[in-house]
């Protein structure tokens, strides 16, 4: 059983691959601004769970997939689907509800599919997405495909029965899951000490004698490594890997919570290391960024979810006439 | 002396509810996800953490069958536990617990061990809140003997039926309607506990009996004035406790109208609608002037988008449309 | 040339034909609780791990929620997993996958992903198991749109269901009756696939029609051997599949004896009996001679004495004199 | 984290309590026995899970519980039942479904429930009575009661999901189990090795902060001893403990099971081990019983038995009219 810490303030890796990251992110934060102010428009319905303050465990996890690597995500998957190449344009027209969304709009926000980057979800029941990446990577297995499926899901959802049971099924059977625990300390308004009387979440997955490693889930470079050496093991082991990324949610919970209970400090102290903020600051130390190059970036991605949204917008709404259509595959396919 | 009215919505008069529960019986105690600290996902437990403190306002980890099942075990031994599941959809984690468990201990033991527990959930559709958020299940569980099966639609009920459930020595499912939530009303000062063995007629009339319950019951009730300006008359019935039946409601309704239309948010086959028609086909086959029919929702998990959810979901113009053509023949 | 008829159980059926969907296609396996080295619960799988050894016949520690979720999983990713869930109480611990994930995948992708799973498992009573154990949750299960629910009474079917339903890219759940297991019958030698949406007429006759599946098929038959000798013919369907319902096939039998009598070992209140029931009255409310009866399960959770579980299933005295009273007004 | 593991070949502690170990162990053997003949007569159906070789560990455990304390066990369960204090009698009637049985003959073998000795159930479901369990327990600590929940169930019952919630509640609302985990090596046909990747049980509780002991359940001494410092240990913390047995299952599963997944080498094995021979060899070498001794004990139990049978054979069946009574409470219960 190994278990890796990572050391704070990594080295940059590249140049190229920095700013991949700082698009990424900003992409998703920008993205989900937009999403909050179209959900006040009452543009965008339902529930809606921001993801802003995660950005980096999304990004850097991804880093470490290959297109033939599957995704299983929770409700609160816009990054995940977004940093796995997903079109912000989809995503826009899914969360309208309109025809051209990923899933014709009959998902929406906390349920994003996609075939081409085998995204299995957006899940919206806590824990309920574990056994299914635990399935996907058994039929991988008994395929002889190499890919590794990544589950990701919050430490809440640690304390769920279908958690326990998903590990000892990976563990025992050896099975390419890596499972990516997004560790932002509360689940709703239940603090992780009020959910687990152990707070360690890796010995969780080590009581199952699965490899962890624990991250600073808001520096986007250590992510990525992280991920990647616990994906590299995955591949050479064949078996599961479980990766936490401590982070935190600088948003409510949803659209729908009142916030009280974390303090406003507590918020404005990891507000203080945003993930997006420090890689700046990392890229402008190395001079590979400055002030005009990043408002060229803001530039471009206002253009994206520009175009994003002005897709939604027009996109039809799905006819009436097909709504019991998708409850059974039609005719002809298996 | 007029009894004094005061304006309050629905998740108020479920609060004024619970509180009162608290207050009168220490053995009473709330326990459920995010009930304390949060408020309550749909804030209905709001301000009870503060009043009755942590060990009666009891945040439980996310473990739908533990806390079910330790509610049952605390029930067993002595308290009047209240457990809250924050939506239907999530309760399947619990239903080991809620049909193996707390619907079978009673009768396993021969009369020796009764359950007397409440579970509180959110249930319906109604908020685009898709295929794993929106189901209405409540109708489904009234299948399982040892169970009793309330659904609040109107605030004297989301007020009452709580106590009269803590009241019950055998375990109580009470679905509130998520739709119904912010609705307002009024509930007069001395609103109390209220039966939970009896439909109620809300709204009377010759032609036509309309039976539901939960949110679908306003859509039958402004169906029902639509109708009554064109010259049909309906009997309005809510069901209010889904098991057990209350049949004489609907057969003492039917024997007047002799036409009967169940309105259930549940996905038609196997509904509760269904069962209420075949009630009405055995015990007043005679009194039909044309055959019982139903308005469900569409049998497809419920989609996000909100003109295809209105789609799936019962509406007052179908409603009206099929009262019109069961009269009209 | 005749064709050969060959003796064997239920059981037997059941594992031909799983040992033929195993060897038709390498993408099957089978995976469940015991499945392998005890050669099932109920023996169904015996000899099938010696055959095809532990990588397709997969015996999975307790949880059910996991293999169940892992068997979608594997069906997403290009398997056709077969899933065995010892009997239907323990399947209520699944549910949340069956219901939230199985049965909506589909749905909520907007046609992305199919789910092609199969799941089988025991269901009912007549075993002295008692209250967890023994209920007849097939109806139940028939409520859930995006799943398909079948239930085979038949040699035939209990051969032949389970390749037509792995040839379906949707999930399929298979309820085998615990107590057909033993049953004996002749079975052709070339026997295969069968159609899983259709009921089938299995006797006829022209003065009553008897609706059943499952255990409760047999019940009916007899009664209907009875009925006859007194001159009472009646039509006997066995309904097969519970979802999506062939509601074509007991219109057609009851324009013809305009009566009909459901047998279902489900509980009365929300049964399968109560759909089939409410589509009647909506379909052929005019062509009835008298009001559908339904006879089900009583609404207990099963005891375990043998008289108080034969009391509380249908029986075939019962279906007798039910329809005698239904002919004889 | 407290670990205990007992040392093999405790001292006996004195001579009327070893005798009276002895005494209830032979019970529950030859009650056990005579079922078996019974259930092959026909007089008893449904399932039959034998608890033939496990008898020191209800022995045992129960030596450590009051009359105030609760007790929830599985279907495998006679054991229990009959250590706690219930009748043979109202054990026979009740596999016999007569009226007389303490369910009345609703219940069956599988589900035994006694008022008096506080012993709810009896249940069926894998893992299922762990939450009722830790109800109860949080029950008694709502009331300011001193009680403990004793809670017995398989190793199988480990890999469910409400174990892990179960564990999880308890220790996290430090709850008075105490949860005594059967272990025979065998969930019906799965060796433990095949149902769970780590099979260090105790590992399991641990994860959870629960103080947890191993001791050999074959030695009903050792047996006892541990079940007293582990329920001390609750009662002095009020919080949960686990202790692990090791014990073996003679006979097979229930009643039909072609128990082709062990060898009779093994059984063979672990039957020299028989908790009631060893622990008779060591009263003898003693000199606390003899031969004569032995005749006299086994023909009070025979002679129990016998009128337990008896008193089933003689008992009334319920009356069919009362089949939907117990669904709902009598009217005036609360
Ligand atoms: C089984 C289940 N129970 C409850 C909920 C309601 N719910 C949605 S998200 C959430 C909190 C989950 O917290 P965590 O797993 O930490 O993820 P996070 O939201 O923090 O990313 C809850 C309780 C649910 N969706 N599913
Ligand atoms: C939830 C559930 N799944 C499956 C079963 C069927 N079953 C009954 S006993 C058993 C084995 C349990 O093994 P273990 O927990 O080790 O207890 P043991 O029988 O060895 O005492 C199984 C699989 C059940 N009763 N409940
Ligand atoms: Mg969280
Ligand atoms: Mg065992």
């Amino acid at each position: 059983m190994t278990t890796m810490t990572s050391k704070p303030g990594q080295a940059l890796v590249n140049r190229e691959q920095s700013l991949h990251f700082l698009r990424q992110m900003l992409r998703i934060r920008r993205f989900e601004e937009k999403s909050a102010e179209l959900y006040s428009a009452m543009k965008i319905r339902g529930f809606l769970h921001l993801y802003i303050g995660e950005e980096a465990v999304a990004v850097g996890v991804t880093e470490a997939l290959g297109s033939d690597d599957a995704v299983v995500a929770t409700y609160r998957e816009h990054g995940h689907a977004m940093s796995r190449g997903m079109s912000m344009a989809a995503i826009m027209a899914e969360m309208y509800g309109k025809i051209d969304g990923c899933c014709r709009g009959r998902g929406g926000s906390m349920h994003l599919f996609d075939v081409e980057h085998r995204l299995y979800g957006g899940n919206a029941i806590v824990a309920g997405g574990l056994p299914v990446a635990v399935g996907l990577a058994l039929a991988d297995q008994m395929q002889n495909k190499k890919s590794v499926t990544c589950c990701c899901f919050g430490e809440g959802a640690m304390a769920e029965g279908e958690f326990h049971e998903a590990m000892n099924l990976a563990a025992l059977w050896q099975l390419p899951v890596l499972f990516v625990c997004e560790n932002n300390f509360y689940a709703m308004g239940t603090a992780l000490q009020l959910s687990e009387s152990v707070v360690d979440l890796t010995s969780k997955a080590a009581a199952y004698a699965v490899p962890t490693a624990t991250v600073d889930g808001m520096d986007v470079i250590a992510v990525a490594e992280a991920a990647e050496k616990a994906s590299d093991t995955v591949r050479e082991t064949g078996g599961p890997f479980f990766l936490e990324c401590r982070t935190y949610r600088f948003r409510p919970h949803s659209m729908f919570d009142p916030g009280l209970y974390r303090s406003r400090q507590e918020v404005e102290g990891w507000k203080q290391r945003c993930p997006i903020i420090s890689l700046i600051r990392r890229l402008k130390d190395k001079g590979w960024i400055d002030d005009p190059g990043l408002e060229r970036l803001e530039g471009e991605i206002a253009t994206e979810i520009d175009s994003a949204v002005d897709f939604a917008e027009q996109s039809e709404w799905e006819s009436v006439e097909d709504l019991t259509r998708f409850v059974y595959s039609d005719a002809g396919a298996n | 002396m007029e009894q004094q009215l005061r304006k309050m919505n629905y998740r108020d008069a479920l609060n004024e509810g619970l509180r009162e529960a608290l207050q009168k019986d220490e053995r009473v105690f709330l326990m459920g996800e995010d009930v304390g600290r949060y408020g309550g996902c749909f804030a209905v437990s709001k301000g009870l953490l503060d009043e009755f403190g942590p060990e009666r306002i009891r945040d439980t980890p996310l473990s739908e069958s533990a806390f079910t099942g330790a509610g049952i075990g605390a029930a067993l031994g002595g308290m009047r536990p209240i457990v809250e599941i924050m939506t239907v959809n999530f309760s399947l984690l619990a239903l080991d617990q809620i049909m193996n468990n707390a619907a079978t201990y009673l009768h396993m033991s021969g009369g020796l061990f009764n359950v007397p527990l409440v579970i509180r959930m959110a249930t319906g559709g109604g908020k685009q809140l898709a295929a794993q958020h929106s189901h209405s299940l409540e109708g489904w569980y009234a299948h399982i003997p040892g169970i009793k099966v309330l659904c609040p639609a109107t605030l004297e009920d989301a007020r009452g039926m709580l106590w009269s459930a803590l009241l019950d020595p055998d375990p109580v499912l009470i679905f509130e309607p998520a739709v119904l939530y912010p609705m307002e009303g009024e509930l007069s000062a001395d609103a109390g506990p209220v039966a939970i063995d009896q439909a109620k007629l809300l709204r009377e009339g010759k032609d036509l009996t309309l039976i539901s319950y939960g949110s679908c019951l306003h859509k039958c009730l402004e169906a029902a004035s639509i109708l009554a300006e064109e010259g049909i008359e309906t009997d309005v019935i809510d069901l209010r406790t889904l098991r057990p039946l209350d049949d004489e409601s609907f057969l003492a309704s039917v024997a007047k109208t002799h036409r009967a239309l169940i309105v259930d948010e549940g996905w038609r086959s196997g509904s509760l609608a269904a069962e209420v028609s075949a009630r009405i086909m055995e015990q007043a086959f005679y009194q039909l002037d044309a055959p019982v029919e139903r308005i469900c929702t569409a049998e497809v998990p419920m989609p996000y988008a909100k003109h295809m959810e209105e789609a799936a979901l019962p509406q007052v113009s179908s409603i009206v449309a099929t009262a019109r053509r069961m009269i009209d023949g």
